[in-house]
């Protein structure tokens, strides 16, 4: 019975060490809401060494082994990166102490210029917490007890996300049980707004639970929260539901509005550059009032031999009634027709956005005028003719 | 009311001895842990009534369609109701997807037929 | 357009129908305007259509002036026959673009008949038409009754009659929809073979 | 007052330099058109080039049938033109700026000085050929002989059937195209001719057995050529160097009108050689009477010439201008000629030209707007916005 109540405490004290960790550490990744509010704690730390050499099972003694290993790795890491913070203050002139991480981001920047489109792609020096994938904390004790009753499924997390989610959605209901028998409806306004939210997508959702889930066990977590989210009383327990709702991009207000410059005779102009279509570039310049002149490469409408493109022309300015107000220049060079025309077009509609209002500029977005057209000549593939055509079948 | 065997014996045979000829179970003397789904399809031949009224109409009004607008009309609407909800199908009940509340296809069915399999 | 991912959805010309989608669709990225789509006089929704089955090996400048042709030869015909015309004028039409769309409303087949083995017995069943098909088949059978034409016959001149003759519910193509009807009708009595 | 601004127009004209060009600016307001002269604001009554003034600019008037089939039979309007007008059951031309212009000179022009000739030039498919026809119908109105060539081209590149010449050694005969122009002139001229009983000042003697009097009628010079297609080019000459004569005589009054004149001057023509070699224009024995009516040697007349650059596009001609068109002979020859330029529609004829389309229910698409959309599309081009306008 001592043992028992002697090993209670060691996991007792085990626990709250770990919890309060867990707490400190918090979860790795910024964007992503959870809290520790599971009932597994998330946390790096290795078990305390002042625990007795009890029986100690197998599981716990390998688990300790990996958990000792992780810790030296960890800390090492913590320590070249300070010495390597302190190389970069240095570096920089600033002082070693107050150096922030955002201090870090912008020297290494300024040290190491890259084009690479993608912010993630380019080089960086960050905290070993965040670079290293957070791993498991103990989920059983030196007896080889597992802490979460869910823990022989293999994915404890999730299958307790899972429990929580139709727990709240039978709460819901007999909420709505309860509210019908009295008679009164769910209240409106505080109806949950979904339009502009996504579920986590699957990797998301893997990172916060810390384990690896199956498609189709992901597709029963969306089928369970759709559930959730379709109930009338989902705002009640909104705060549940947010922890899993990703905000979408606001397509609107995706691209800022330049501001339209003044030239000589007082009028304003946009001049749009790099506007791309095929292999077509052209640069398009729009001056407000004017009487509905179109200039391309020093000719009128009639360089476009070809009514199509004319009509392509058109449409921008068509569509946002400017047809008789607006004066349009444009130089192109590269590509055909079509693609001259596309590009054009494509140049118009965007220097158009800062001579309309904002609801215009909605509706062209609808129409698809503001969207780049990516695509290109599909490649010629060797042992056919072109990129699809085979060549002809011949018997000998 | 069972009749006892040993009433067909003055007519002749004996019962096999269980001794010398030993029970095998050649077929698994259990259901199996699916539902076979040829009950459900059927011939879902959609729009035959319609089909016949339109062809009755069309034959007295020698196939000008001004005179049977209405049946034309019926005729067509089933069809794209028939072909919505076969779309609509596919994508949820066809997948096995439940939703609470309304019986459901093999699919569903042998979605939890395999969860809960009958013990061998 | 398989540049794009899955969730970019196709643009919406008309601006009555952004207004209905606009809410839902003010999260979703939006597919470029194709470079045959404007909102202009000059574009119908049929009408490009048409343009694309009359298209041979990629010339569409050349289908779109057949098309421009065939109306214009239309038009003439129509203003000729309103000047003759003593009586009700008003009911001549001669916007082209209209008569084009009464000629494939009445060129428009119900159902068609497919061959279905039953038994090792091919049996021709009569099958309803989803929309789409239907308009697809109208604007095929009135283009190929255009182009029976003897050599001297220019496409967009065959091409105006059939339409003109469709329009009023006479001509080739809407005998061929009756008599693809009557096939149906005499068939009726295999219809229930379908999806054996 | 209306007199007055006449007469010192005609001192201007007068002293007329190469290129000054007068604007016709009504400075003073004019009095109101009279009530039945106007329709509708696309439209006007005044059938009589001679009365067209500022008023009528920009407005359909109508060409009575009998005047358009004399005068047109031969050709002189474009064939969709042709086309047009047989589906509109009318005749009808805009009154534009560069046919007032042209008519306001021919009227104050003094023709005892020598003929002074005016070249129409502008961008493909702005209405040269209208304007001529405008003119040409003012001329027929007004007792001039017509000397019309409908598209001068038509005998450099197209020619019905091309013999070698038989008087000048090495020249090319076009007997057919000669026999049809002189029908052409007949048409066109058969009242005046009548009226005037103009007669030939010398004997011709086309062959041993045949020759034309000294004292026969053009009529009848004009009949031989036609019956005795041999000859036909021998007479047009004979015809024009008459009419040189006559006109300088004071007898008839003459307007020579040739569109497409820059054909005559392009380096080569489409027709062959016996030696399979292209044949230089001037070696064609029909142009050498236009080309000698066109100089300044003669008075009481006028010429009214076009340059076009689908006249003779071998290769692909970068301008339109006269100078280039013509080329260094061509531009010595008429070196003091008058240009006139023809423009693309301006905004209110572009809108009278869309209202007379929809009058005659051309155009069937009118939601709001259209107008702006055709516009843009046809660039005021006339000839483009009618080729638009057909498959609305």
């Amino acid at each position: 019975m001592a043992l028992r109540v002697f090993g209670l405490n060691i996991i007792k004290n085990n626990r709250n060490i770990l919890q309060n960790v867990g707490k400190t550490n918090g979860v790795p990744t910024n964007q992503g809401a959870a809290a520790a509010l599971y009932a597994t704690q998330v946390t790096v730390e290795a078990a305390p060494a002042a625990v007795q050499k009890q029986k100690v099972s197998k599981a716990m003694k390998s688990y300790l082994k990996r958990a000792n290993e992780h810790d030296e790795f960890m800390k090492t890491q913590h320590l070249e990166f300070q010495i390597g913070k302190r190389h970069l203050a240095n570096m920089m002139g600033a002082d070693a102490e107050t150096f922030t991480q955002e201090d870090i981001n912008e020297a290494i920047s300024y040290l190491f210029p890259s084009g690479l489109y993608d912010k993630k792609a380019r080089p960086t020096m960050r905290t070993p917490d965040e670079v290293f994938p957070a791993r498991k904390a103990a989920e059983f004790d030196e007896t080889g007890r597992p802490f979460h009753s869910m823990f022989y499924t293999a994915k404890p997390n999730f299958f307790q996300l899972l429990h929580d989610i139709v727990e709240e959605t039978n709460k819901l209901n007999d909420l709505e049980e309860r509210m019908l028998r009295r008679g009164n409806k769910p209240d409106e306004n505080q109806k949950l707004e979904t339009a502009g939210f996504q579920l986590l997508p699957k990797e998301h959702l893997e990172r916060v639970l810390v384990e690896q889930i199956a498609d189709i066990e992901y597709q029963n977590f969306s089928n369970s929260m759709e559930r959730l989210i379709a109930s009338p009383y989902a705002y009640k327990s909104k705060a549940f539901i947010e922890r899993f709702l990703k905000p979408l991009i606001d397509q609107s207000k995706q691209l800022e509005v330049p501001k339209p410059k003044i030239d000589e005779q007082g009028r304003q102009y946009i001049t749009t550059y790099e506007c791309l279509r095929k292999t077509a570039r052209a640069d398009v310049t729009v001056r407000l009032p004017g009487t509905g002149k179109i200039t391309i490469n020093g000719q009128d409408i009639s360089y476009f031999s070809v009514e199509q493109s004319k009509e392509q022309l058109l449409f921008p300015l068509h569509f946002c009634d400017m047809l008789g107000k607006v004066d349009v220049e444009a130089n192109v060079e590269g590509g055909g027709t079509s693609g001259q025309a596309g590009a054009i077009r494509w140049g118009i509609a965007m220097s158009l956005r800062s001579f309309v209002d904002q609801e215009m500029i909605e509706s062209m977005r609808l129409a698809g005028l503001l969207t780049r057209d990516y695509r290109r000549r599909e490649r010629k593939k060797f042992g056919q003719e072109g990129a699809r055509r085979k060549y002809t079948w011949k018997k000998r | 009311m069972r009749v006892p065997t040993a009433v067909y014996a003055a007519r002749g045979r004996q019962a096999q001895n269980e001794k010398d000829v030993p029970f095998q179970e050649i077929l698994p003397l259990r259901l199996k842990n699916t539902v076979s789904g040829k009950a459900d399809s059927g011939s879902d031949v959609a729009c035959l009534q319609e089909m016949g009224v339109l062809f009755a109409c069309l034959k007295d009004n020698e196939f000008v369609e001004k005179y049977c607008h209405k049946e034309i009309s019926q005729f067509k609407n089933c069809y794209k109701f028939y072909m919505d909800r076969k779309l609509e199908a596919k994508k949820t009940v066809n997948q096995g997807i439940v939703t609470p509340g309304n019986n459901l296809n093999y699919k569903q069915l042998n979605k939890y037929l395999r969860r809960f399999p009958n013990p061998v | 357009m398989s540049v794009y991912p899955q969730h970019f959805v196709d643009p919406i010309i008309n601006k009555s129908l952004q207004k209905e989608k606009a809410h839902e669709l003010s999260h979703i990225p939006i597919k470029p305007a194709l470079n045959v789509s404007t909102d202009s006089i000059f574009y119908g929704e049929l009408k490009q259509k048409f343009t694309n089955y009359i298209l041979k090996e990629g010339n569409s400048a050349l289908a779109r002036e057949l098309l421009t042709k065939t109306f214009e030869i239309i038009k003439r015909t129509q203003i000729e026959r309103l000047h003759l015309a003593k009586g009700d004028k008003g009911s001549i039409i001669t916007d082209a673009e209209t008569l084009l769309i009464n000629a494939i409303e009445n060129t428009r087949p119900l159902l068609h008949l497919s061959a279905i083995k039953r038994g090792g017995v091919k049996y021709q069943v009569p099958i309803p038409l989803t929309e789409k098909k239907s308009y697809f088949l109208a604007m095929k059978w009135i283009l190929e009754a255009a182009r029976e034409k003897e050599r001297k016959v220019s496409l967009p001149e065959k091409l105006a009659w059939e339409i003109l003759d469709a329009a009023c519910g006479q001509g080739r193509v809407v005998k061929r929809k009756d008599d693809l009807h009557r096939l149906c009708e005499s068939n009726r009595a295999y219809a229930h073979y379908r999806w054996s | 007052m209306f007199r007055n601004q006449l007469g010192n127009l005609s001192r201007v004209s007068s002293q007329l330099q190469r290129i000054s060009r007068v604007e016709l600016m009504s400075t003073e307001v004019q009095p109101a058109e009279s009530a039945n002269s106007v329709i509708n604001e696309f439209r006007t009554a005044v059938t009589s080039p001679g009365e067209h003034s500022a008023l009528q600019l920009a407005k359909f008037y109508k060409i009575p049938a009998e005047e358009k089939k004399q005068i047109f039979a031969g050709g002189g309007l474009p064939k969709q033109y042709e086309q047009q007008i047989k589906t509109f059951t009318e005749a009808c031309l805009m009154v534009r700026q560069p046919a007032l212009e042209l008519l306001n000179y021919i009227k104050n022009a003094d023709l005892s000085k020598p003929a002074v000739r005016y070249v129409i030039y502008g961008d493909n498919g702005v209405g040269k050929t209208l304007t001529m026809a405008h003119v040409l119908h003012y001329g027929s109105l007004n007792d001039f002989l017509l000397v019309h060539v409908p598209w001068a081209p038509n005998w450099t590149k197209r020619p019905k059937e091309s013999t070698n010449s038989s008087t000048q050694e090495g020249f090319i005969d076009l007997p057919f195209d000669a026999a049809a122009w002189l029908v052409h002139f007949k048409t066109q001229n058969a009242k005046l001719l009548q009226k005037l009983q103009l007669k030939t000042s010398k004997e011709y003697v086309w062959s041993k057995r045949e020759s034309t009097p000294a004292g026969a009628t053009l009529v009848e010079l004009i009949e031989h050529g036609i019956a005795r297609i041999k000859y036909a080019t021998e007479t047009t000459a004979a015809l024009i160097s008459e009419l040189k004569l006559l006109s300088t005589g004071g007898q008839c009054k003459v307007l020579v009108a040739i569109d497409g004149f820059n054909a005559f001057f392009h380096p080569i023509t489409r027709i062959f050689s016996d030696n399979k070699q292209l044949v230089t224009p001037d070696r064609i024995t029909l142009t050498q009477p236009f080309l000698d009516i066109t100089k300044y040697d003669w008075t009481n007349g006028i010429c009214v010439l076009s340059v076009d650059k689908i006249a003779m596009t071998e290769g692909y001609m970068d301008s339109y201008m006269p100078r280039y068109l013509l080329g260094k002979t061509g531009f010595e020859h008429l070196d003091p000629f008058v240009p006139v330029h023809v423009t693309n529609y301006t905004d209110k004829e572009f809108l009278s030209c869309i209202n007379y389309y929809m009058d005659r229910h051309w155009i069937t698409k009118t939601q709001p707007g259209f107008e702006e959309q055709l516009k843009f599309m046809s660039n005021h081009n006339p000839y483009t916005l009618m080729q638009i306008v057909r498959g609305l």
